[in-house]
């Protein structure tokens, strides 16, 4: 290999486009070295250099919002930044940071290695930024692949639980599974689209523009459509719409909590920015062909995600069927964004106030955990306003939050929805997100009350002795109270991201 | 007279398929996640037809990811269902529906 | 900047700072002097910008401020103001929120702090829902005022109170719900994405939105707005909700929170759709009627003090909506002094119930009889307030109900018959009630519970907050004008035979 | 003679892929899937693909196939005696697969292919060569390399996190 | 001071003594009566002063202004007015003073005071009036004060559900004086008397509806039929409100609301008003004879004397069509006087029965008292003039002349009217003397009867003024010129017919009782004529046990219904129902998560075949 060869190859290949992915990389990395270099004493400062170099992270995407790449694609086209990506790129790492928070709660309760756990979440992390950026299939599927194992790895976890085993297997295998529905889309679209007898026809098929070139020159390729069909099948795995949203509560159940937050935050998230690089570029000559699948996925998704919640009284599977339904509802907002550019603004509002009011619930839902992460039940969480005012107040916010109640986030986010929605002329769609908000004001009232109402007033003091409950540490606590205080503040005042939420 | 790409594509199809009944139907989680292989291998088959007939290499190089890809989870998968037999002594699906409801 | 341009936000924010001082764990004692502040600030607020209304200012706003918070391109800014139509909300607000704040003070509840707390951010967002200009927040502050009373009625709340803190949220959430897509379809379909009312309305009376839209839009305003303001048959929360929702919070609630949904219809949607409202009115008109008649005779039947008042309230509510229907400058008037007078008068109700329960240990009409000899003073304002509420001249009911008949004639002679039939239904269950109550020889029960502990008659901790609604009802009762004359400025603009020419009255370079 | 070669082969994949499903004995499942593999591999040397054909056999029926049946050994999991799946399952499942295959056929029918036989489209097949192949994986494909290289790293740890005895911890009994 | 200043004092005087006894007198029972005597005293004089001395006058402030509608508050001050507000300050003073004497030992004096000035005020309010909606505002005071006093004794059930009663029934006649009120702005744009009055001039007054839904406001509150079930119910009150609000004054005012609504009149509206007259007269007076309650007795009798009025003004107050041509309105003359003369000795009546039953240590039963002549002259003597005044004697009291004037008018106008009053001429003077034998003439038949006692001078004084006035009312003359705006109106009867036919129902009617009732502690009449008694008193307590049949059967069990469908149907089947069916989903859909792979499987193999047939174009 001729040294030409090799400057052309790290010429076109602008790494510092993805320094962001690189230094979680490299962190993961220095992780695993440490674990090695470090006594095993001293083990304990490795969940902080993770959390804390993330943070430094999280700063340097803040401050250099402004990339220069926005619009520009690298690596021979297998990337495209744009200012979405960079948003997503926090939003991955801001998830990753309260991830690690919680498992620096979860993971010393359970006598397992721990250090491969961040290890796990600051790579998966970084192959979803570059997931949320990619322009490519090849780029999609590893990208995708890496998450999706690394996941695999995280829900099954605790490996001395076969109920997290039982769950890492059933994701496992429909995991791969759709990885195979969504791979045999991918070569049915490369094949349509590198037809040279077609019209426009492409050689790299696999890109994104150039599909997009191809499919809009070829509007009704029954291969192309099924492509179509087939990787959205795969991405609707990912996001857990209806019908594949079958695997959300029992993995959900039985994953660790820190992993079953991360699935419910990041993993649904990097499944969005698919689905939208997806439709808003490669597949949106085919709108017509999508808009009836997405619009009939989003009633489904809505309307069983919230249904199957309501008498659900397991909190990991409530969260996990109440995910089900917010995916419906974004759905409707990646419906939308094919008539209106707000609604991708709207998406990644919904988006953040979607992981402030997760990430509050999960916090305290690893706190009541208990020892063996299986303390999940509606029941444990009786008294919790009068034993832990602090975190029944979280959960008050968090949940709100998530049923989309003003003054919080997440009520901002429903309204962006709406709006765009109802610019898109998606009437009907509306009306079944009202049926389902409602259904969900059941269910996660029916959590608070479980949390707030039997106390006070009982009155039989039982005298039995507050539940077991974990320590909440001042890192923690703080970290809390950035989420319910942005849960909060989110909902009437959004600054400058309000502003470049709508400028995008 | 060599075959057109319809018959390539049908092959691939069909094992896609045969793949695909293969996890509906057995109950020997070893031999579902056989089958999940069988339905990736159909995605390269298709993969490498479509490359060879559209004359372009992406799809060759696609599936060389592909089978990396494979071989990593499988070593995953695997791992997952030793340690799951190690604390159920079964692999049978029917016996792992702890989770419900 | 001008502190009396920033006196809206201050009414907001006083309550609010205070409830939050409370959340960091400010001390109990150092809490109910906060909270002192916290309910007096708005009530002085209130009263100030009362007096200080500008006379002659049509429609437009007076006290106009706007600040912007990160969404003006996508036409949200916190716009502060007070027109003729808001205005006496607010006073009634102000008002009621300080009786209800200075009767939870010393109501010596369980977890008083927090109690204090959410009853102060309630107050912070009945301030707020009044004084927004901007449809968003409008919405918003109602919500926040929402939340805690669900919290409220479901800690502090009586019989079956699990069962109707969830009954009242999915009601509200659904009416909410309803109404918030009717403002989203608002937004949108004005075409110049604002929800800023000022500009909506001088932008909406150039360009209308088509017919049917507006059809459709009112409809949706209608049957959300209406959920919030138990409009029959969506009413069922509201009995129930008030029957278990601990005092200050019905106070609250049924005085001030759910004018907002009327305060909704008059302010946005009759404004900005008249022509969908001409639609509706027939059958709003007729639902209206289901709360006189049918919400009347279910009143009637009720054994349960507090059951009655719940009901009485949602009853007095169809008389707000027939002035609605009425679609005119009066019925619109009516509606909002109505609005006024119930609420302070179903607020005194709420909190002189609770007195009397405090001294019967039941609300149970059956078992009740005979407290007047022992209470005179608890008897007489209980009657005072219950003949406020039949609409007795001399309190401020009579006026809002008087000119909502003047002007239902002018829409339907038939439907004044049967309202004005409504006003008989109200006077026997009220007054049934009051002989139940207090008069009448002693009950067995009742002797029972006073050997236990003799009934005291009104503790100046009760006098205070009922003295405060009373003293409102009566002034208003007597001088009419003092509140009447900015409401009639605004709707004369908002109301006008002629709708084109007169909302232009609304247009900033005017 | 390509098409016959070409149906000969696929007879026996297509065969061997079902022997993996409908075979009740694990192992003999397993080595179903390998010479399904190699059927595949022969697919792929039809299709000038000889590099993928090799890789195909190194890493899947030497790597992966060996992998399964070392497992199967470990946990002596056969299915032996019981049916491997229930007919209720298969009549249902066969429903769906006609379901499918509709879609397939349709596909098929209606779709467009290349019209033009092999030889006149490509005249030199691509993909023969090795050079040609690290070329794209070092220069456009570089990046799914590096990330490759990231993925297996996780497997790796993935199997020691879920396998290995670790000193001083609980474990799996 | 100008003639409007006087008036606003005399308005405002006794809500100012109300509002200081309430808020600060509420335990000093001799505070608040010396104020509330005081303040009713004062008004009383500035009302003489006014009404004699002062101009006649109409003054008026907006009070409320919203859209195209205005409500306006001010005074119309004719000799109408005048005339009233001197009837109602007298006797509002009489009473107030005789009360100083009958309250002395209640323990609640500062509410019955209160409540006394409160009902002054309002009084006084509805008499001012210078437009309807001001009216109705007072009207409604006037109801309220009257539950208030009604409802003074209150631990008796009996008060309390007479008070009850009292406000329902006004009520359900303020329906139709609101609607009417409502229509009447709405039809003409304005109720101001003055301007309605320049438009009924002009012609603009056609409607019947209007006026006849004003006068069930009056029918309402003047206890005609059939709303006059509350009045006898009424005398639960103290004596002293019996006489004041019951007898002299605010049942009165349904006569004056009529005066003052005559320019909306229509003849058939007139018509029936005549009719309703009449017909509560008379049942009034069946219905007088079998009562055995002395304030009952004179509760019927106060009924009966109303529908004289209400008759009155129906039969002559504009002109009937075959009359030809518009005449004076001589039912408002008529309707007036008999006003003026019944609050006199109505109020005397009702202050002696007071007296007597204060004095037999409140007994009311009329055949336990007896020989009260000897244990209270002074009482028995004024009583007597009372009685002489209700029944016409000619000349000597003022009954007679007011009487005259409305069957003189009844006979000019209706010959069915007429013999219909003459016969309930012929019942007052039965029942009135029957009720003078019983309780002054005999023995003593009881141990309190035996221990009467006259009351102070407090009682007796009032006693004594009415019974002049009584006497020297009749005469128009007396009055002075003040009101001669309404005395001009009244009509005179020519000839001897009238006084004759007056006269001899009188005789008739005196002799009957004379000739029936000894003084027993039985009634006659149950024992001569069974049937008739019993007749009347089936007749009497009809009309109670329909209302009461009506309310406990019909209303009370529709509400009953409706609360029951508003229970069960409503809030339980439907709403509880389809959260119900909701929650069924719910648990399906939760079941669908059965836990085992091959389901979920199936889920991606169904949901992967529908896509690709949505691709394939198979839908």
């Amino acid at each position: 290999m001729s040294p030409e060869l090799l400057q052309q190859a790290a010429a076109s290949n602008q790494w510092l486009a993805i320094a962001p992915e690189i230094t979680l990389a490299l962190i993961a990395v220095l992780l695993l070295v440490l674990e090695m270099v470090l006594p095993k004493g001293q083990h304990g400062v490795i969940p902080g250099i993770a959390i804390v170099s993330q943070v430094a992270v999280l700063a340097g995407l803040i401050f250099n919002f402004q990339t220069g790449f926005e619009g520009f694609t690298t690596f021979s086209g297998l990337l495209r930044h744009s200012a979405d990506g960079q948003f997503l790129r926090i939003f991955f790492v801001l998830a990753s940071i309260f991830t690690c928070l919680l498992a620096t709660i979860a993971l010393p309760r359970q006598k397992m290695p721990q250090v491969e756990f961040y290890h796990l979440v600051l790579v998966v992390t970084a192959a979803m930024m570059v997931l949320s950026q990619s322009n490519h299939f090849v780029m999609l599927f590893v990208a995708l692949e890496t998450v999706t194992i690394g996941l695999y790895i995280l829900v099954s976890y605790f490996r001395t639980s076969a109920l997290t085993l039982e769950a890492g297997l059933k994701f496992l295998i429909l995991g791969a599974l759709s990885s195979s529905i969504l791979l045999f889309g991918i070569a049915l679209l490369y094949g349509a689209a590198g037809n040279p007898d077609l019209p426009a026809s492409t050689a790299d098929g696999m890109n994104f523009d150039q599909l997009r070139t191809f499919l809009a020159a070829n509007p009704d390729n029954l291969l192309a459509s099924a492509g179509v069909v087939l990787v959205i099948a795969g991405i609707a795995f990912k996001i857990g719409a209806v019908p594949f949203q079958i695997w959300v509560p029992d993995v959900y159940q039985g994953a660790p909590t820190p992993a079953t937050a991360f699935l419910a935050v990041s993993s649904k998230a990097a499944g969005f920015a698919v689905l939208l690089a997806l439709t808003q570029r490669a597949f949106l000559p085919y709108s017509g062909l999508l808009i009836p699948i997405l619009g009939a996925m989003a009633i489904a998704t809505i309307l069983f995600g919230n249904l199957a919640a309501l008498t659900q009284t397991n909190v990991k599977r409530l969260v996990g069927l109440s995910g089900v339904a917010h995916a419906g509802y974004l759905l409707i907002g990646v419906i939308a964004a094919f008539a209106d550019p707000l609604a991708v603004g709207a998406i990644w509002f919904y988006l953040l106030a979607y992981l402030l009011a997760s990430f509050a619930v999960f916090g305290v839902m690893v706190h009541l955990a208990g020892a063996d992460d299986e303390n999940q039940e509606l029941d444990h969480y009786a008294d919790l306003a009068r034993n832990r005012p602090f975190l029944a107040g979280i959960l008050a916010i968090g949940l709100g939050s998530l049923a989309g109640i003003p003054p919080l986030a997440g009520f901002m986010g429903k309204l962006l929805l709406f709006v765009s929605a109802y610019r898109a002329g998606l009437y009907g769609l509306l009306a079944v997100v009202l049926a389902g908000v409602v259904i969900s004001i059941y269910y996660y009232f029916g959590w608070i009350r479980a949390a707030f109402f039997t106390v006070w007033r009982a009155g039989d003091e039982k005298g039995e002795a507050p539940r077991e409950v974990t320590r909440v540490t001042p890192g923690v606590r703080a970290a809390l109270l950035v989420l319910a205080v942005g849960s909060v503040l989110l909902g009437f005042y959004q600054g400058a991201l309000g502003q470049w939420i709508l400028a995008r | 007279m060599t075959p057109g790409l319809e018959s390539y594509i049908g092959l691939s199809a069909l094992l896609f398929a045969i793949g695909f009944f293969g996890v509906l139907l057995r109950k020997n989680t070893l031999v579902i996640y056989m089958c999940l292989e069988l339905m990736l291998i159909a995605s390269t088959v298709a993969l490498v037809a479509f490359s060879r007939f559209n004359g372009t290499l992406d799809g060759g190089v696609f599936v060389f990811f592909i089978l990396t890809v494979a071989a990593a989870e499988v070593a995953v998968g695997l791992a997952i269902i030793v340690a799951l037999f190690r604390l159920r002594q079964t692999v049978e699906v029917d016996k792992l529906n702890h989770l419900r409801n | 900047m001008d502190p009396a341009q920033n006196i809206l936000l201050l009414s907001i924010l006083a309550p609010l700072a205070v409830a939050l001082a409370i959340l960091c764990g400010l001390p109990k004692r150092h809490s109910i002097i906060a909270s002192y502040f916290g309910f007096g600030a708005p009530a002085a607020i209130a009263l100030w910008c009362w007096a200080n209304f500008p006379a002659g200012i049509g429609a437009q706003y007076a006290f106009l401020n706007r600040y912007a918070t990160g969404l003006e391109g996508f036409g949200i800014s916190l716009a502060l103001g007070l027109n003729g139509i808001s205005m006496p909300l607010f006073v009634l607000a102000g008002i009621v929120g300080l009786a209800a704040g200075l009767y939870a003070i010393r109501s010596g509840a369980e977890r008083l702090k927090v109690y204090l707390m959410l009853l102060l951010f309630m107050q912070a967002g009945l301030m707020g829902a009044f004084a927004s200009v901007d449809v968003f927040f409008l919405y918003f502050f109602h919500e926040l005022a929402l939340i805690p009373t669900f919290l409220m009625v479901g800690i502090w709340g009586g019989r079956d109170r699990s069962y109707a803190a969830m009954k009242l949220t999915i009601y509200l959430t659904v009416g909410a719900l309803l109404s918030l897509i009717g403002l989203v379809a608002i937004y949108v379909q004005s075409g110049i994405e604002t929800f800023d009312l000022t500009f909506l309305r001088a932008y909406l009376a150039e360009t209308p939105i088509s017919d049917a839209v507006q059809r459709n839009l009112f409809g949706l305003l209608l049957f959300g707005f209406g959920i919030l303001v138990s409009l029959w048959p969506f009413h069922t929360w509201a009995p129930l909700g008030y029957g278990a929702a601990p005092s200050s919070a019905a106070m609250l609630h049924a005085g001030v929170l759910k004018k907002f949904g009327l305060y909704g219809l008059i302010q946005v949607a009759l404004p900005l759709l008249p022509e969908g409202a001409a639609e509706w009115r027939h059958l709003m008109a007729l639902l209206a009627l289901g709360n006189v008649l049918v919400i009347g005779l279910v009143t009637i039947a009720q054994r349960d003090l507090k059951q009655m008042i719940g009901y009485s309230s949602v009853m007095h509510m169809g008389y707000a909506f027939l002035g609605i229907a009425c679609l005119s400058a009066v019925g619109a008037g009516g509606v909002v002094l109505l609005m006024v007078a119930h609420g302070l008068s179903v607020a005194l109700l709420f909190l002189l119930a609770t007195s009397i329960h405090g001294r019967t240990q039941t609300f149970d009409l059956a078992e009740m009889g005979g407290l007047a000899r022992r209470t005179p003073v608890l008897a007489a304002w209980f009657a005072a307030a219950v003949f406020a509420s039949i609409g007795l001249p001399g309190f401020a009911n009579f006026w809002g109900e008087l000119v909502i008949f003047v002007a239902l004639w002018e829409y339907s002679p038939a439907m004044t018959v049967a309202a004005i039939a409504g006003v008989v239904l109200s006077a026997i269950y009220g007054l049934r009630a009051v002989a139940a109550v207090f008069f009448g020889p002693e009950t067995e029960a009742m002797s029972r519970v006073a050997a236990e502990k003799a009934p005291e008659d009104l503790a100046w901790s009760e006098r205070v907050p009922a003295l405060i609604l009373l003293a409102a009802l009566l002034v208003i009762g007597f001088w009419p004008s003092s509140l009447s004359a900015p409401v009639d400025a605004a709707v004369n603009v908002l109301f006008a035979p002629e709708p084109t020419t007169a909302v232009a009255g609304v247009l900033p370079n005017r | 003679m390509g098409i016959f070669l070409f149906n000969l082969i696929a007879f026996f994949t297509v065969a061997c892929a079902v022997g993996v499903v409908v075979n009740r004995n694990t192992v003999n499942a397993a080595l179903c899937l390998m010479l399904c593999l190699m059927g595949v591999a022969g697919v792929f040397v039809m299709l000038d693909a000889y590099l993928l054909a090799a890789l195909l056999v190194l890493v899947y029926a030497g790597a992966v196939v060996a992998l399964f049946l070392f497992i199967i050994m470990l946990l002596d999991a056969q299915g032996g005696t019981r049916a491997p799946f229930r007919m209720a399952t298969a009549v249902a499942s066969g429903i769906s697969l006609a379901l499918m295959l509709v879609g397939v056929a349709a596909l098929l029918a209606r779709g467009t292919f290349a019209a033009e036989p092999l030889e006149a489209a490509v005249g030199p097949p691509v993909g023969s060569v090795l050079k040609e192949y690290a070329q794209l994986l070092f220069t456009t494909y570089l990046l799914p390399v590096q990330v490759i290289g990231f993925l297996l790293l996780i497997a790796m740890l993935g199997v020691i996190v879920l396998s290995k005895r670790f000193e001083g911890m609980e474990d799996i009994r | 001071m100008t003639s409007v200043q006087i008036a606003l004092i005399v308005l405002l005087l006794p809500l100012a003594s109300a509002a200081v006894i309430a808020l600060f007198l509420r335990k000093a029972g001799n505070a608040a009566a010396t104020v509330s005597v005081l303040s009713c005293a004062a008004l009383a004089a500035a009302s003489l002063v006014l009404s004699y001395g002062g101009q006649r006058f109409e003054a008026s402030a907006e009070w409320l202004r919203l859209g195209d509608f205005t409500l306006s508050l001010g005074i119309r001050f004719d000799d109408l007015a005048a005339l009233m507000l001197t009837i109602v300050a007298v006797v509002g003073l009489c009473v107030h003073v005789f009360s100083l004497g009958y309250m002395k030992d209640d323990a609640a004096r500062p509410r019955y005071f209160g409540g006394l000035s409160v009902f002054m005020f309002s009084m006084i309010g509805i008499v001012l009036a210078d437009n309807l909606f001001m009216m109705f505002i007072f009207w409604e005071l006037v109801g309220f004060s009257s539950w208030l006093l009604i409802n003074h004794y209150l631990e008796k059930q009996s008060a309390a559900d007479a008070a009850k009663k009292a406000f329902i029934v006004n009520r359900v006649g303020d329906f139709g004086f609101l609607l009417g009120l409502v229509w009447c702005q709405a039809a003409y744009g304005t109720t101001n008397l003055g301007d309605l009055g320049t438009l009924a001039a002009e012609g603009a007054v056609v409607s019947a509806g209007i006026p006849l839904l004003l006068f069930c406001g009056a029918v309402g509150k003047s206890a005609q039929m059939p709303l006059h079930v509350w009045l006898p119910d009424a005398m639960e009150g103290p004596t002293p409100v019996s006489a004041l609000i019951h007898a002299a004054t605010m049942v009165a005012a349904g006569i004056f609301m009529l005066c003052r609504i005559h320019v909306l009149m229509v003849p058939d509206a007139l018509h029936v008003i005549a009719w309703v007259g009449t017909a509560t007269a008379l049942y009034a007076a069946l219905c007088a004879i079998t009562q055995s309650d002395i304030k009952k007795v004179l509760a019927y009798s106060t009924l009966s004397q109303l529908g004289y009025m209400v008759a009155a003004f129906g039969l002559g107050s504009v002109a009937f069509p075959e009359a030809g041509e518009v005449a004076v309105a001589t039912g408002i003359g008529a309707a007036m006087f008999h006003l003026a003369t019944h609050a006199f000795f109505k109020a005397l009546l009702f202050l002696g029965s007071g007296s007597v039953i204060h004095g037999c240590h409140h007994e009311q039963d009329i055949f336990r008292m007896g020989g009260l002549r000897r244990a209270m002259p002074f009482t028995f003597a004024t009583f007597t003039v009372g009685v002489l005044a209700i029944i016409g004697m000619p000349y000597v009291a003022a009954g007679f002349f007011s009487k005259d004037a409305i069957l003189h008018l009844a006979l000019e106008h209706n010959r069915a009217i007429f013999a219909v009053l003459a016969f309930t001429a012929v019942l007052t003077a039965f029942y009135m003397v029957r009720l003078w034998i019983l309780v002054f003439l005999g023995t003593p038949r009881s141990e309190a009867a035996s221990h009467a006692h006259e009351g102070g001078f407090t009682m007796t004084a009032p006693l004594g003024l009415l019974a002049v006035l009584s006497v020297i009312g009749g005469y128009t003359a007396i009055w002075g010129g003040a009101f001669d705006g309404v005395w001009e109106l009244v009509p005179h009867a020519e000839g001897a017919t009238i006084i004759v036919a007056s006269v001899g129902v009188m005789i008739l009617g005196s002799a009957a009782a004379f000739a029936l009732y000894r003084p027993a502690a039985e009634d006659a009449l149950s024992r001569a004529m069974p049937p008739v008694f019993g007749t009347l008193s089936l007749l009497r307590s009809s009309f109670d046990a329909g209302y009461d049949y009506y309310v406990a059967k019909v209303q009370q069990r529709f509400a009953l219904l409706v609360n029951f469908l508003e229970q069960i149907a409503l809030a339980g089947l439907i709403v509880r129902g389809l959260a119900g069916v909701v929650g069924l989903i719910g648990i399906g859909a939760r079941a669908l998560h059965v836990g085992n792979l091959h389901a979920y499987v199936y889920w991606f193999l169904i949901g992967t075949a529908l896509l690709w047939a949505w691709a394939a174009g198979i839908f």
